[in-house]
Parts: structure tokens; sequence; C-alpha cells
């Protein structure tokens, strides 16, 4: 089956150039784009953000923490209510005002600031690997050893028939190198 | 790869515990072949006819040589083991039991406070009047450990310390005046 | 069948706790032969028999677990110490599992002991008696026993008169003759009567330490507290004459320093004081004619004020006592002193009030010294073929230098011991027959007259041992070739014979005098005339260097005269004054100290002209200028020295003080005292010098300066009448932002009255024998690594020269806010519902978190894995876990009593009640000091005294709340710390 | 240290690539001298710890009073060193503090390594350390659960978090570097480097998730690091002990714990500047902005110094003020006084420009930084034990063969893990530092807004 998609590759040196193709791109149409590059870069990053939504890493963190916090107050108040042994003359004080709130809280803060911490962290790397669709077995076609050393790739995933027209717009922009890939969308 | 490294230590600890605590032989070969069953169900004896010290003392104590010979210098004293019995007391010899049941010694377990509280002896040891040659397997075990690691509740083998609790908790929810002691103190001293 | 037979059946493994459990090979339990009703595996059976370990026989009880016995403690029937032990006693059964005991009789070849059969050894003893007689020289054989005055007594007395030998020689190294001599003297009896300390308001004592040793400790101590501790507004007050402040000194209320030997003027300026006064019988105004009380004063260094001021206070008493004749101030001048003092004491009427004539100590049958210095020249002189040397005769250590017993011994054809353990005399021996330990065997001792203890195997012997009575017997019967039943011994053995003794006495209520542990009855005091004949206080005679110091050797009253050495308890129990272990010392002036370039560790060579001793030095500031003091009973304990190999684990931690001779017995002269026949144990003069080298002593109390911190609380005995009628607790509590905790059921507490507790460490060793506490070797008690979980701790205050000292018994307070719990990361320290704080030793994991923050530094962590070298183990306490390395542990108040009370209070389906639950500490004292029961029970003792006026916490600001109360210090005015009078310089 | 400067102009993206796999290139015989003696000291540790388990914890010269000694004084030291990396970069990183970026790796790496050592202490403290899982919470048998109320146990959370996030931020921030070596390597390291890289492209998507990711990272783990130290110095405060019981002991824990962590940083940068000729990237600049911290950091503890003096002086409390007197002048005076000195005087050379841009004044100072921080420690907990509430029990500590020999060890196993580290991964961020370099434009005028 002939593939639905073409993906053309231009390969810049320069982040100025790289910007440049990627705005003819969006003025084009173009939005289905790749691009890869050594080092975030804020002019690229601002091309290609410009009308999206901030990454959703924030929520897994916030979950992560709020599951910490509650982890960390049931397993701290359940397990000393559990014998509710007595030290340093604190203890359980069941009756009015008694209960589980008669259980020392202030040093339970403390292992529910700790677990708030590392289960968000936690949740933060489980949203970045999910998010980010890591890790990644094998390389995406477009993806060329130079974009992690000082090279830039704009990876454009096109109908078949849009492939010159792509090529023309990378080229135009300053691209060292344009290549169309083959076997392969994102 | 934390979790695999904590897991790991977590199972090594778990084992060395369980190395360390004292679980009883399992079946064990007894220097004379010994049936409860025949004692309890034929003879309908009680436990603390034998066992006379558990009323009265931390241990249960094991009947002398003299009192077994009470009933047995007539009673089946044809009997190959009864023989081995009746020569045990002719040389004033205690007969070298193999021990089942036996507490760390951190733990002081008196079988006194129990019989009082009107525990059935089978209540820990089991259906021993229906065992031939009585075993057991007590003391905490790895699997259960593991088990618990695990998120799993299962029950506390016999002899190990979740299951004594049990059986004091469950001991002051069902019977009135009932004060079977969770003082850590109690038993650890 | 009898209770001994059945002992040697009974052997269950159950109750051994003595190792951590592992899995292994499979586990045996043996159970009876002959079901015995005496004894149930796991519930313990008492005992009662008498206390060997001194003269003073006081009576004792033996706990018995699974046919061992595991603790003692005093019986309180027992007239002489009505239920309290002292440490010695307490550490008796160390002597007992001692774990260099002889396996079996043993014979000498060449320089080695060799184990020989009992007939074998037995016929060599009945072939030298044999040959002996056969030849007409029976008198060549004597026997030595130490003081018997029961049945055994009078059968070695049967023994040697069948045989034909000397009479026999009861031998005690602190034998009182002098006392005996002065008694003769004014009241016309060869006694030493009894001392009613509790009867007296006032007691002078001049060098008589009666707390330490003197005569009946334990006795005299109880008494002393009766009449003395803080009750009710009561007290009496104590004056000690002493040229050092030893354990009795700092217990007085005035402690006066006089120039050693110079007592007995003391005495006479007193007793002239008071006849000037009227406050005396003017008809004993002849006897101190000659006193000129300025030139008393001066020779004595006792400042003239000082003398009225003790003869007011004791012109004041009704009546008072003078007391004297202390081992430690005993030499040429003794009998003189002591005769000032009988006159001090029948010219104030105190003779049969508080000095009782009638029921009169075992000590005066002694045979006096000079008797033992006879028959030692005897020895030397060939004369003596065979020596019988009786269990606890030590005279190769006990007797002076200058008498050199090792040589005579050596002339002797053959030594016989019985005793049960080495010695430097067994290390003479020819042969040794070991005697049964006094708690394996049967006998009686009568500590005085009318009481008579009756002893009991407390259980069966723990090695190969035989009664000496029996073996002599035995040997009797072979030599005269009588049959059992026959002959002038017919008894078949020495059980036999203590039965036909008692019979005509107790007939058929022999089972309920066993149980009793004897008979006693009141004896009435004798009414005794004195004659008050003049006295010459002389000063005593002392050889040596005329520049040299003084040596005063005194009775330690850890090892007595050495015999308790083998208890490594002891060995690691402080010695009360200066907190040392193990080593001894010589206790050096401090400005002969200055002069000779030493400071405390530094080793001194003390020499006499007849002897020398290396000892580290002990820099004193309260001891006499021109005085040196050493310990006597300092013995070398060889068991715990590693066995060799490798094993670090085990041998570490035992770790022996240096192997040399630590005896000050060995620098005496040994003549014999004319007036008295008593050994002269003041009668040396020595010279010190700087060896250079270094033996640290351990010491475990960093410092006796209390740096403010109001650890020992005193208050004026006036203010404290006031607050005793006022009434009203002294406590204050911290306040609190948390409710009280509340005690569902018991609350125990503790309370330690610090004006009874004289600092005898009975305590500290009854808490060690009943919780397995290990002890740790010098090395690592000098290093703070001691275990002990009770310890006495003194308190010094006012000047150093003349220091007022409090002995403060601490161990954990079981707060109510404890600093100990919420630090444990592990719930291993907790609070209980009946407001102890546990310790769950297989929780703990040893983060030492709780030890840093005891505020009262009070537990203590297991360094190591702590042995107990066989067959001590045997002694554990089979209720209490013996704790593994690498935990924490502390004092548990006896946590397994309180159950096995609870248990016993159960089974009679009631609530526990005041006193049926005492602490092994509170048990021995023998003042009566700690006092434990339910702080909830309104009207127990604990709780009333709880409340006293005088009650308070250490380190209360800290806001622990702990559960243990102390009663502060009752100061007499005059001796308040800070107020003139005390020497305030 | 005069050595060449090897670049003068400013480097370009490929520079760094070359650079930074320079570094891992095999090492030499130098190299393996120094991990030889490393392992060696190791070793002794090793054998200094089998012997103190076999035969109890009396192996290491603990008493009474002293329950803790140089374990628990590494334990903190090292858990201080362990502060610089995440300090670097996580707070640095949120400030915007361009300076961090050639160091932050290295000193990553180090907070590591250290926290993983002090990890070890209380293992090595403990009387019973195999049955140190207790104060894990998990479900057992016996029904127990550790105590929440016990300062040891907020430790225990508060270091296994730290260390997680530490770890976790780590090797986030490797992946792209290590995707970057993975394209430039061959063979079997070409392997392991895809594996570790999780397949890391650099695609915008990536990159999107990325920073947002680093960024909470980075906030979530500046209150970690405040908090730990934090916790650590309640193990004090909360106790009772004189010297001990201190409300300051928070800050003055986390400010000691930051002046020591650059300490290490320095020591451990300026060699490995030398050796692998970073200079373009750790430019004398990074190490001024380092020493000034240092320099701040001595300033403050001072100021800390002088308030607990003070606050056992006003506070009248007989305990404290006899506990202060007592560390200032008897026995442990001279480890006081080498404390001030290392800690408050010798920082003070860097008010000079030149001192902080000169190597050997920098490292010496380093060096006295980390004696005089590993004295604070011990100051604060052997004297003040031997000095508490109770005269009975005072004493002097004195270190035994083993517990040394556990303590150098330590510093072995630190060292062993970062010459480990600094051969196979790389100890430049390649992807932070070319961030920092201008990116490359073809047409001038793009750049302008730099």
């Amino acid at each position: 089956m002939p593939p639905t998609t073409e993906t053309v590759l231009g390969v810049f040196a320069h982040v100025d150039t790289t910007v440049r193709a990627l705005e003819e791109l969006r003025a084009k149409g173009y939005h289905d784009v790749t691009v890869y590059t050594p080092v975030p870069v804020h002019e690229i990053e601002d091309v290609l953000e410009r009308d999206r939504p901030v990454s959703r890493v924030r929520l897994f963190t916030l979950l992560g923490g709020l599951t910490g916090i509650a982890s960390a107050f049931i397993l701290t108040i359940w397990t000393s209510a559990k014998w509710g042994l007595v030290t340093g003359g604190k203890f359980l004080q069941y009756g009015p005002g008694g209960g589980i709130w008669g259980a020392s809280i202030p040093p339970f803060f403390i292992i529910a600031f700790e677990l708030m911490v590392l289960f968000g962290g936690i949740a933060t790397l489980i949203g970045l690997v999910t998010l980010a669709r890591l890790p990644r077995v094998r390389p995406s076609p477009a993806f060329d050893p130079r974009f992690t050393n000082d090279r830039f790739g704009v990876a454009v995933h096109c109908p078949p028939e849009r492939g010159p027209s792509v090529h023309e717009i990378l080229s135009k922009a300053g691209a060292e190198e344009v290549r169309f890939v083959t076997g392969a969308s994102v | 790869m934390l979790g695999a490294v904590l897991l790991a230590i977590l199972l090594s600890l778990a084992l060395s515990t369980w190395s360390r605590q004292p679980a009883a032989a399992k079946v064990a070969e007894q220097p004379i072949s010994f049936p409860h069953n025949v004692h309890v169900q034929q003879y309908k004896l009680d436990c603390k006819y034998c066992h006379t010290e558990a009323r009265r003392s931390e241990y249960a104590g094991l009947p002398s040589v003299t009192r077994c010979m009470g009933c047995h210098k007539i009673t089946a004293a044809d009997r190959p083991e009864i023989q081995k019995l009746a020569a045990y007391a002719q040389r004033g010899e205690p007969i070298p039991w193999v021990r089942i049941y036996k507490m760390p010694e951190f733990t002081y377990f008196p079988h006194k406070a129990h019989v009082r509280a009107d525990i059935k002896c089978q209540d820990c040891h089991g259906k021993v009047e229906e065992m031939t040659t009585v075993s057991a397997t007590t003391g905490p075990q790895l699997a259960n450990d593991l088990l618990h690691v695990a998120g799993m509740r299962p029950g506390a083998p016999p002899l190990s310390m979740g299951w004594c609790l049990a059986c004091h908790r469950e001991q002051n929810r069902t019977k009135k005046d009932m004060k079977a002691p969770l003082d850590c103190v109690a038993c650890h001293h | 069948m009898n209770r001994r037979d059945f002992f040697k059946v009974l052997t269950t493994t159950t109750a051994a706790a003595a190792t951590a459990g592992c899995q292994g090979a499979a586990e045996k339990i043996l159970p009876l032969v002959v079901p015995n009703e005496q004894v149930v595996p796991g519930v313990a059976s008492w005992f009662a028999t008498v206390c060997r370990e001194c003269p003073a026989g006081c009576g004792v009880l033996a706990r018995n677990r699974e046919g061992r016995v595991v603790k003692l403690e005093g019986n309180p029937d027992h007239p002489v110490n009505r239920g309290a032990l002292c440490a010695r006693g307490q550490a008796a059964l160390q002597t007992l599992y001692h774990p260099d005991r002889f396996a079996g009789p043993q014979r000498r070849e060449g320089n080695a002991l060799r184990s020989v059969a009992w007939e074998d050894g037995v016929k060599a003893l009945t072939d030298t008696v044999l040959a002996l007689r056969q030849a007409g020289n029976g008198k060549a054989i004597a026997v030595v026993s130490q003081l018997e005055n029961g049945s055994l007594g009078a059968l070695l007395d049967r023994w040697a008169q069948a045989m034909g030998t000397r009479p026999r020689v009861a031998f005690e190294p602190y034998g009182y003759e002098a006392v005996r001599a002065a008694n003769r003297a004014v009241f016309n009896r060869d006694a030493i009567p009894y001392h009613a300390f509790e009867d007296a308001e006032v007691v002078l004592s001049f060098g008589a330490d009666f707390i330490e040793t003197w005569i009946s400790n334990v006795a005299y101590a109880r008494g002393f507290a009766r009449m003395h501790a803080f009750k009710e507004g009561r007290t009496g007050t104590f004056i000690h004459v002493e040229p050092r402040q030893s354990l009795t000194a700092a217990n007085a209320d005035e402690w006066v320093r006089n120039v050693p030997g110079t007592e007995g003027l003391v005495a006479l300026a007193v007793l002239k004081l008071l006849i000037e006064a009227g406050a005396a019988d003017r008809a004993f105004a002849p006897a101190v004619a000659n006193v000129d009380v300025a030139k008393v004063a001066e020779t004595s260094g006792v400042p003239v004020d000082r003398l009225e001021h003790i003869a007011e206070a004791f012109g004041h008493a009704k009546p008072g006592l003078a007391v004297g004749g202390g081992v430690a101030v005993t030499g040429s001048h003794a009998v003189a002193t002591l005769t000032a003092i009988n006159l001090l004491n029948a010219a104030t009427g105190n003779v049969g009030k508080t000095v009782r004539f009638g029921p009169d100590s075992a000590y005066g049958k002694v045979t006096p010294y000079a008797d033992v210095a006879a028959l030692t020249r005897a020895m030397a002189a060939g004369e003596i073929e065979l020596l019988l040397l009786g269990p606890n005769v030590n005279p190769a250590f006990t007797l002076p230098g200058g008498v050199k017993f090792a040589d005579a011994a050596r002339k002797v054809g053959m030594v016989v011991s019985f005793s049960n353990q080495p010695n430097e005399t067994t290390a003479l021996a020819h042969l040794i027959l070991p005697d049964v330990h006094w708690l394996e065997s049967w006998g009686d001792y009568s500590p005085r007259e009318g009481v008579v203890g009756l002893m009991q195997p407390t259980m069966s012997p723990i090695r190969d041992a035989r009664a000496w009575g029996t073996t002599l017997i035995q040997v009797a019967r072979a030599v005269l070739g009588s049959e059992e039943g026959k002959g002038p011994l017919p008894w078949p053995s020495f059980e036999a014979f203590v039965r036909a003794e008692w019979e005509p006495r107790v007939g058929p209520n022999w089972g309920a005098v066993l149980q009793q542990g004897g008979v006693w009855k009141d004896v009435a005091p004798a009414a005794v005339a004195a004659k008050p004949a003049p006295v010459d206080a002389v000063p005593p005679e002392l050889e040596g260097d005329a520049n040299g110091f003084t040596l005063i050797a005194y009775p330690s009253f850890r090892f007595y005269d050495g015999r308790s050495a083998g208890a490594s308890w002891l060995q690691e129990m402080p010695d009360t004054m200066t907190q040392a272990v193990w080593d001894a010392w010589v206790e050096v002036p401090e400005d002969a100290a200055k002069r000779l370039g030493v400071s405390r560790g530094d080793v001194v060579r003390v020499s006499s002209p007849h002897g020398t001793l290396e000892l580290p030095a002990y820099v004193s500031s309260t001891i006499d200028p021109k005085t040196v003091a050493i310990p006597i009973g300092h013995r070398y304990v060889p068991y715990h020295v590693a066995a060799g190999g490798f094993n670090m684990r085990e041998s570490r931690p035992y770790v022996a003080p240096a192997p040399t001779s630590m005896n000050p017995v060995a620098l005496l002269g040994g003549t014999p005292d004319q007036a008295s026949g008593a050994l002269p144990y003041l009668g040396v003069r020595v010279t010190l010098t700087k060896t250079g080298a270094r033996r640290p002593l351990a010491v475990l109390q960093a410092t006796h300066d209390q740096d403010d911190r109001e650890l020992v609380r005193h208050v004026g005995l006036k203010s404290a009448r006031e607050q005793a009628l006022r009434g009203g607790t002294g406590l204050h509590q911290v306040p609190s932002l948390y409710p009280d905790q509340q005690y569902p059921g018991y609350r125990w507490g503790m309370t330690v009255d610090v004006d009874a507790c004289l600092g005898c460490q009975a305590c500290a060793v009854a808490c060690q024998a009943e919780n397995n506490v290990p002890i740790v070797g010098k090395a690592q008690a000098a290093y703070g690594r001691q275990l002990h979980w009770l310890r006495i701790e003194r308190w010094a205050e006012g000047t150093a020269a003349e220091p007022g000292n409090a002995f403060l018994p601490m161990f954990c307070q079981h707060c109510e806010v404890a600093p100990c719990e919420p630090v444990c990361p592990v719930f291993a320290a907790y609070r209980t519902e009946e407001g102890l704080n546990g310790q769950v030793y297989n929780r703990c994991v040893g983060t030492r978190y709780c030890g840093n923050n005891c505020p009262y530094h009070v537990r203590r962590f297991n360094w190591y894995l702590y042995e107990f070298p066989s067959p001590l183990e045997v002694q554990l306490n089979p209720d209490v876990t013996v704790r593994q390395l690498g935990i924490m542990e502390k004092c548990t108040m006896c946590v397994q009593r309180i159950i096995a009370g609870k248990d016993r209070a159960r089974d009679e389906k009631r609530t526990v009640k005041d006193g049926d639950i005492m602490t092994a500490c509170q048990q021995t004292c023998p003042t009566g000091a700690i006092t434990f029961g339910n702080l909830k029970d309104e009207g127990s003792q604990v709780t009333e005294l709880s409340h006293s006026p005088r009650a308070y916490h250490v380190l209360d600001e800290l806001g622990t709340r702990p559960s243990v109360t102390y009663l502060k210090k009752v100061v007499r005015e005059h001796a308040e710390p800070g107020r003139p009078g005390r020497g305030h310089a | 240290m005069n050595e060449a400067r090897t670049t003068a102009t400013t480097p370009t993206f490929s520079d760094v690539n070359r650079d930074v796999i320079k570094t891992l290139a095999p090492p030499g015989n130098l190299y393996f001298a120094w991990m030889s003696v490393v392992a060696l000291i190791l070793a002794g540790g090793i054998l200094a710890w089998a012997y103190q388990i076999w035969i109890g914890m009396g192996a290491a010269g603990k008493r009474t009073p002293q329950m803790w000694a140089m374990y628990i004084t590494t334990f903190v030291f090292w858990i201080g060193i362990g502060h610089a990396g995440t300090l670097i970069s996580a707070i640095l990183y949120l400030f915007r503090a361009r300076w961090r970026t050639s160091i932050y790796r290295a000193a990553e790496a180090m907070t590591i390594f250290a926290v993983l050592t002090a990890g070890l202490f209380p293992l090595i403290h403990a009387g019973r350390m195999w049955f140190a899982y207790f104060l894990l919470p998990y479900p057992n048998q016996r029904d127990l659960w550790p105590n929440f109320r016990s300062p040891l146990v907020w430790d225990v959370f508060a270091i296994s978090t730290y260390l997680s996030i530490s770890t976790v931020f780590f090797i986030v921030g490797l992946v792209p570097d290590i995707a970057a070596l993975r394209d430039s390597a061959t063979g079997w390291r070409r392997r392991i480097y895809a594996m570790l890289s999780l397949g890391w492209e650099g695609s915008h998507e990536q990159w999107r998730h990325y920073r947002r990711a680093y960024g909470l990272f980075a906030a979530l783990a500046t209150p970690l690091v405040l908090s730990v130290h934090s916790v650590v110095s309640w193990d004090f405060a909360m106790a009772l002990v004189p010297g001990w019981h201190s409300t300051l002991f928070a800050p003055f824990f986390v400010n000691g714990a930051i002046f020591s962590g650059f300490a290490m940083v320095l020591v451990l940068v300026i060699p490995m500047r030398h050796f692998f000729g970073l200079h373009a990237y750790i430019q004398d600049r990074h190490l001024d902005a380092m020493a000034k911290l240092i320099l701040v950091t001595s300033l403050v503890l001072t100021y800390f110094y002088l308030c607990e003096v003070f606050t056992a002086w006003y506070s009248g409390d007989h305990f404290e003020r006899a506990s202060l007197f007592w560390r200032m002048t008897k026995e442990y005076a001279w480890a006081i006084w080498l404390m001030y000195f290392c800690n408050c005087v010798a920082p003070l050379v860097l008010f000079f420009k030149r001192a902080r841009t000169n190597t050997v004044v920098l490292y010496v100072v380093s060096i006295l930084v980390l004696i005089g921080m590993w004295f604070e420690r011990f100051n604060i907990i052997v004297p003040s034990l031997g000095r508490a509430f109770y005269p009975y029990a005072w004493g002097i500590y004195w270190p035994s063969p083993t517990d040394t020999a556990i303590v150098i060890g330590s510093f072995a196993w630190f060292f062993l893990l970062f010459l480990g580290f600094i051969k196979l991964m790389p100890s430049v961020s390649v992807v932070e530092v070319k961030e920092t370099l201008p990116p490359p434009v073809k047409d001038a005028a793009h750049a302008s807004h730099h």
C-alpha cells in the first residue's frame, strides 16, 4: 500500500533559517511538522507553540503531589491509631476532640511533605515519559544523528503530492540539505 | 530501578528475619511413638492429666516417666513402644522428646494465664487429639511476609506475633471482662 | 526419694534463656523421671539457708528455678538481716557458679594439679592421718576452719579429738580480738556485745566501719537507718572519727578526721568533757584524770571546739552509743582505745541499753590471731605434718607478709585444702578435696546468741564436690576402722550429723524450722558492771620509716577479706567513695601526691619493711596528710582472662586487672598485739615512690561535683521538721499543654529516700543478679560502657577537704514525658499503660538516639555480645531476656516481678495490693530507702512518700515528670553545706 | 595550575559535543592509579565495617554519653555536601543563573554520590543493622509500624525522597546528553547509550514536555533541598541535649550545607577542568561566582555561630551555658576553634577578586571549608553529648581504628563513584552549555535579541 503521507526533511545549520522555514510552512498551511533541535530554542518554540496549550505534565505533578499528601496522612494516622502507643507523654485521645485528631499531626506534616515531593516527582517522570512517548525503541526515520550535535531538522509530513513544494520551501529557507524520508509518519 | 533495589533489600531482610526467628521442627521422629489420638479419644484423658504444669506454670510440662508407668505398668505393657518406655523407667532416664513448640527467647509465654482464661489447648496447638504424631509448622514464614508486602492480608501463621495479637484482640472483643494484654512488655521483657 | 536425688535427674532445657535462639538441631526436652511436689518447672521455689560470705550470718532465701538457684534474697524472718542482704551476699551466686570451681578432687603432681577420684583423694588423706597416728604424732595434724560455731564446728572438734590432733583453729582475718580484750578488761566478759544502733539517739563511732564490714554490716546498717533516717520529724545524729573518709564516715552527720591511732585519746577527751559538764557518771573521773583536752586536740588533730561539740552532742543522747574497733584502726593501741570507748559507754549509761551483752556476736569465738601466728611458727619449725584448711580459709592471702605463711606451708608434709575454688592457698596445697558451696550444703550457723540459722542445700552441687564434714567422717572411719553407726563418728554423712544435732532441739518441727531458716529467741541483756580503770591511750607502734606514711589497710566492703573477690559483679561494682571498679588503688593525700608528682592512675610503689606493692594512685583530698590507705581484699580473678584463641567476641569484654599483688596485708609485720592477740592492721609506715608507669583506674563517675544542678537536694533538719508537721508535697509540676495521661489500671512508681541511702551498693548487685546484666571488664568500664541499670552516685558538697556526701541511686526514672520515647524510630521505647517506660529488646535496632536523649543517662547499650562464662549462665533469670549485642537496655522496674505479682493477685481474684510486688533493689535494701508501689492506690506507701514535703524529681525543670520520686537528704543545721561549722575555710 | 587557554573564542555547538565526548576517552595511567588508591582505602573501610558488624558497636569508639559520634558526624557532612548539586540544578535553574550550566552536571552527580555515601551511615551506625528495615513502613506479620514521631523516621523519608528525586532529576537531565553521546559513539557503547537515552531525538514535542517537566522537577526539588537538611537538623533540634535543642538549627544547617557543598564542587571541578581541558566551559567567572556564594554563606554561618553563643548566654540556661563554655574552653576546644578558623576566617580571603580567580587559593580555601564543616558536625555531636545534663556521665570520646577506617573509607567510596562517573557520563551538560551559547545564525540581524 502506498504511503498516505510523505515526510520531507530539511537539515539546517542555523536557527534563523530554521525559523524562516517554519514561518513559511505555517503560512502555507503545513502544520504537521516535527522539528529536531540539539537544544530547546526559544525562537523555534515561539513559532510552534504559538497557539497550543501548555504541556499536561503539570497535571501529573499535581495529582502525584496530592496523592502523596493524602497517603502520608492516612499512613501515619492509621498506623499510630493501630496501637495507640504513647511516647513522650503524647497519646491518642479518644472521646470528645479525640479520635484521629488526637494523633500527633505536626510531625506527620513532615512525612506528608516528603511524600508529596516524592509522589509528585515520580508522577512528573511518568508524565514526561508518557507524553513524550519515551522510551522510543527505534529512531524515527526522519531523525538524523546530527540533530543532537549542531544541526536543526524540520520534518514536514504532507500528502505525497505536496512533497516537491515542501522541498522547495525548505531549500529556499536555507536548508543545507533536503531529502524525502521513506516509510514513515510520526 | 530504585524499586527493584528496594525490593531486593526487603527480600533479603525478610529472609534474614525468617531465618533468625525460631520455628519449630516439623514432623519429628520421637524416641517413643506416642499417639495422642489414642490417649485422648480412646481413653478420654484430659490434656492436663499429663501436662499437669499448664495450670500453674509458665510451662505445660511433660509427664514424668513414673506417671506414664502409672498406667503402663499394666496397660498395653506388652507393646514394643511401651517396652521402650519401661526401659527408660528402669534406667531412671528421662525420655528425650523432640521439641515441637518453642517461643523465641525474647518472648514470655505463660501457659498458666491462658489456661486460667479458659483458652482451649487446641486453640494454639491444633487438633492434637486427632494426631498420631504431633507436628506443627509455626513461626513467621517468608511467604506470609511477602504476601504482606504485596499488600495482601493473609492470616498469620501460628506462633507468630500477628497470630497472638489476633487472638488477644478477639478475646477482648468477644469476652466480657477479658483483658488479654496488648502491651509490648507483657510478653517482651 | 529425697530432694537432692531428685535434682540429679531434673534437667529441663526449656528454661535456659542463656543464648540467643536459632534454628538448628532439634531441641530436646527432658521430663522428670519422678514427679516432685517441691519443684514445678517454670515456678520458683524458695529455700532458706544462711549466708556464709562473712561471719555476720544473715538469713538467705534462695530462689530455685528448675533445680538451679538464680537469685538470693534476705530471709525476712531472720532477725539479723530481716530480708535485706548486702552486695556480697547478693553476689554469692557468682562464687557458687564460679567458672574456676574445682571439677573434683585434685592432687599436686609437681607444679600442676591433677584430678583424682574421690576414693584416691580420701585415701591419700586417710593414709597420712593413719601414719601420723601410728607414729603417735597426732599433734602434727592441724585443722583450720573459718568461724564455724554450729554443727560443722562441733563435728570438726569431735574429729580433732578422735584423731588426737591439735585443737581446731577457727580462723577469721577480721577477729575483733581487741574488742573482746577491752570487754574483758572493763566488763569482765570475753565477748562482743550486740550494738543496738536502732535505739541510740547519737552514735559516736571511732573507726568502726559498721556500714561496710564491721561485725554485722547488714544488721547494723539497718539499725543505723532506723535511728538516723528522717521519719516524721525524728532522726538521730551520727558522728564518726576516722583518719580517712570511708563510706561509713561519708554517712556521718559529722565526720571528724583524726591522726591515725588517736581514737582513744579523742574518746577519753570526750569522756572528760562529759564528766566536767556533769553529763556522765563521775565515778569514771579517775580514769580520765590525766587527760589534757588541749593536748589531745593537738595530738589528734581534732580542735578543742570540735571535741566540745562532740561531747555536747553525745551527752544529750538518751541513750547514745559509742563504737570502735574497726579493722583498719586496729593496732597495738586498740585495746586501750576500746577500753576508753567502753568507759565512755559505761559512763553515759549506754551499757545494757545500746550495748547489750547477752546476745553476743559469734565473732567472740574466733581463735585469736596470736594462735594462728603460733601455728604458722610451728609449721615453719616443721612441727606440722598435716594441715587441713577449710573453705574460705586463705591464709596465704590474708596473713601478713611478715608471717611468711607460704614459706611455712612448704615445710608441712601435706597441706589439704577443702576450698572449692582456687586461691593463693590452694596453690600451696598438695591435696584438694573440694567442699560443697554453702548454697549446696547442710549446716547451721549462729551469728549471735539466741539466733541459729539452719542451712540446707538450695540445689544439687554443680560440680563434683563433697561436704567437708562427710569427707572427714569417712576419713575418720577409715582411720579408726569403725563401721557406720559405731565409733566416735557414727554418722553416714554430714547431713545425718546435722539432723542428729538438731533432733533434740526441734523434734518434729524439723520441716517448719527448715522452712523458717532456723530458730531464734530473744536473749535478755546480761547485767554487767564496769570497772573504771584508768587508761593509758598510747599511740600505736608503727614499724618502718619514721618519716613515712602511716598505712591504713582497710577491709573492702566489696570483697571482705578477699573471699568474695571471685564475683565479677563485685569487681565491677564501684567502690562508692572513689567509684573505682576492678583494680585496687592506694589513696594518697593530695599534698603528698603533689610532692611526688603523681596524679590518679600513676603507679606508686608502696614499700614497708615487709614487702612492696605497686598500685595506681587515687589522690584524695580527705585523707590525713601523713597517711595512705589501701583496701584489703582485691584479688586477681583468673576466669576473666581470655582462654586464648582468636575469639574476640567472647574474650574482649572480660579484662582482668593486672595480675600483680594488690594485697596491703602483705606489707604488714604481723607481730600479734600483746594485749589482745589481734593482728595489728595499723602497724606499719610505708614509703611511696613514683614508678613512672600508668595503670589508669576505671572510675565510673566523671565528677563528684554537681555543678549546681541539684541532683541531690538537701533540706535542713529544722525546716524538714516544720515541713513534716505542715504536710503538703514538695513537688511542683511543670505545666504542660497536653492533658495528663490516664492510667486505666495500675500506675507503678518508686520513691528513693536519699536520706536513708548509705551507698552500700547492695541494690546495684541485686539488680544485676535479677536482670541478667552482664559485666564488661575494667577497660570497657573505664570507657563508660558499663551496663549497670542501677548505679549509686556520690555527690560531694562543701570543701574538698571535708565534703558532705550524699548518695543517689539512679536508674530509669520512668518519665511520664519521656525524652527517650518519641525519638525511637521503631517504638522499642514506649510508655505502657501502667506507667512504665517499656523497652522492647527484640524491636530495638540500636540507633542509640534514646541513649543520647535521656537526660539521666541511664540507658545502657550492648556494645558487644557479652558472654557469661560457663557455668555462670546457669544463674541467669529465666524470666528476663538475655540481651543481644547492639540493643539498648535499662531498668524495667523489674517488670517480670510486676507481671508475676499481678498473676498471683489474679489467682486470688483480687487486685495487687501494697507490698505484693517488690523490686530487686527495694527487696535487698537494708535501710528501706527504696519503695515501690501503685501510685494510683491512695493508701500505698509509695503514694504517701511521693507526696512528702521532702519529695522532688531529679532534673525536674526539664519537665520529664518521672515516676521515681526522691526524698531530700536531711542535713543537720550545723552540717548544712555553706554553713559555718562544716569547716568552710 | 597555569594551563594554557585552549579556546580563546566562543565555542560552537559542535565544539561542545567534541569537547565533552573527549572527556570520555579511555583513561590514562594516572586515572587508574587514583582508582586503585581509592579502591584500596575503600576495601579497608569495608573490612572495618565487617569487623564492626561481627564484634559489635564496641569496635567503634562510642560510649556513654557519646552514643553518637563520627558516624553521624560524617552522615550529616555528606548530606550537607549533597546539597550543592540540587541547589545548583534546581534553585539556580529557577533563578535562571546562567553560570550554573557548566558545573551543574558534576554537582548533581556529586549530590547523588554524597547522598549514597551518607545513606550508608545510618546502617553503619545502627547497633543491629540487620534489623534496620524495621524503620520502613511496610505491612508485616507482626502488625508493627515505625514511629512517625521520631526524627529518624523523618530522616528515612527525607533522605530516600531526596535521593529518588535527585536521581530522577539527574537522569532526566542526562537523557538528551546521552542521546548526543549515542550519536557519536560506536559499538557496545552505542548500544548502551541508546538504551539509556530512551531513544531521545530532540523533537520539538519531546522538548516541550521535557522543559515543562524539568521546570516542575526544579520546583519540587527546591523546597526539598531546603527541607532535607532541616529534617536532618531536627535529629538534633528535637532532642533535649544542651547544644542541640535549638530552633536555629534548620537554617543553620541548610546554610552550612550549601557552604560545604560549594566547597566540594570546587574541589571536584577545579581538577576536572584541569585534566579535561574544559576551560572554555568552566571559566574563571564560574569559579568566581561559586567563590562569592561560599563567601556569603560563610558570613551567614558566622552570624549563626554568634547567634548560638548569644542564645546560650542570653537564655540564662545553666545547662546551655555550661555546655557552650566547656566546648569552647576545655578538652574539645581545639576542634571548635579549628572550625571557627576554617569556616569563618579562611573564606574571608575570597573578598579579593584575585583570590576568587586563583585556583590554588580557591582549592585551599575549599579544602579548609570541608574540614571546618566536618568539624562543625563533630562539634555539635561529640562535645555536646559529652557535657549534657548529668555530670555523672560526662566523658570524652576517642575514635577507634574501626570508625576512623570506616569514615575514611566513605570518602574513598564517594571518590570512587565520582571517578567512575566522569569516565562514563558527560560531566559537563552538553545541552545546557549549548543553550547558553549564542545559537548559530546566518543572518546577524536575527541574533540581535540576544
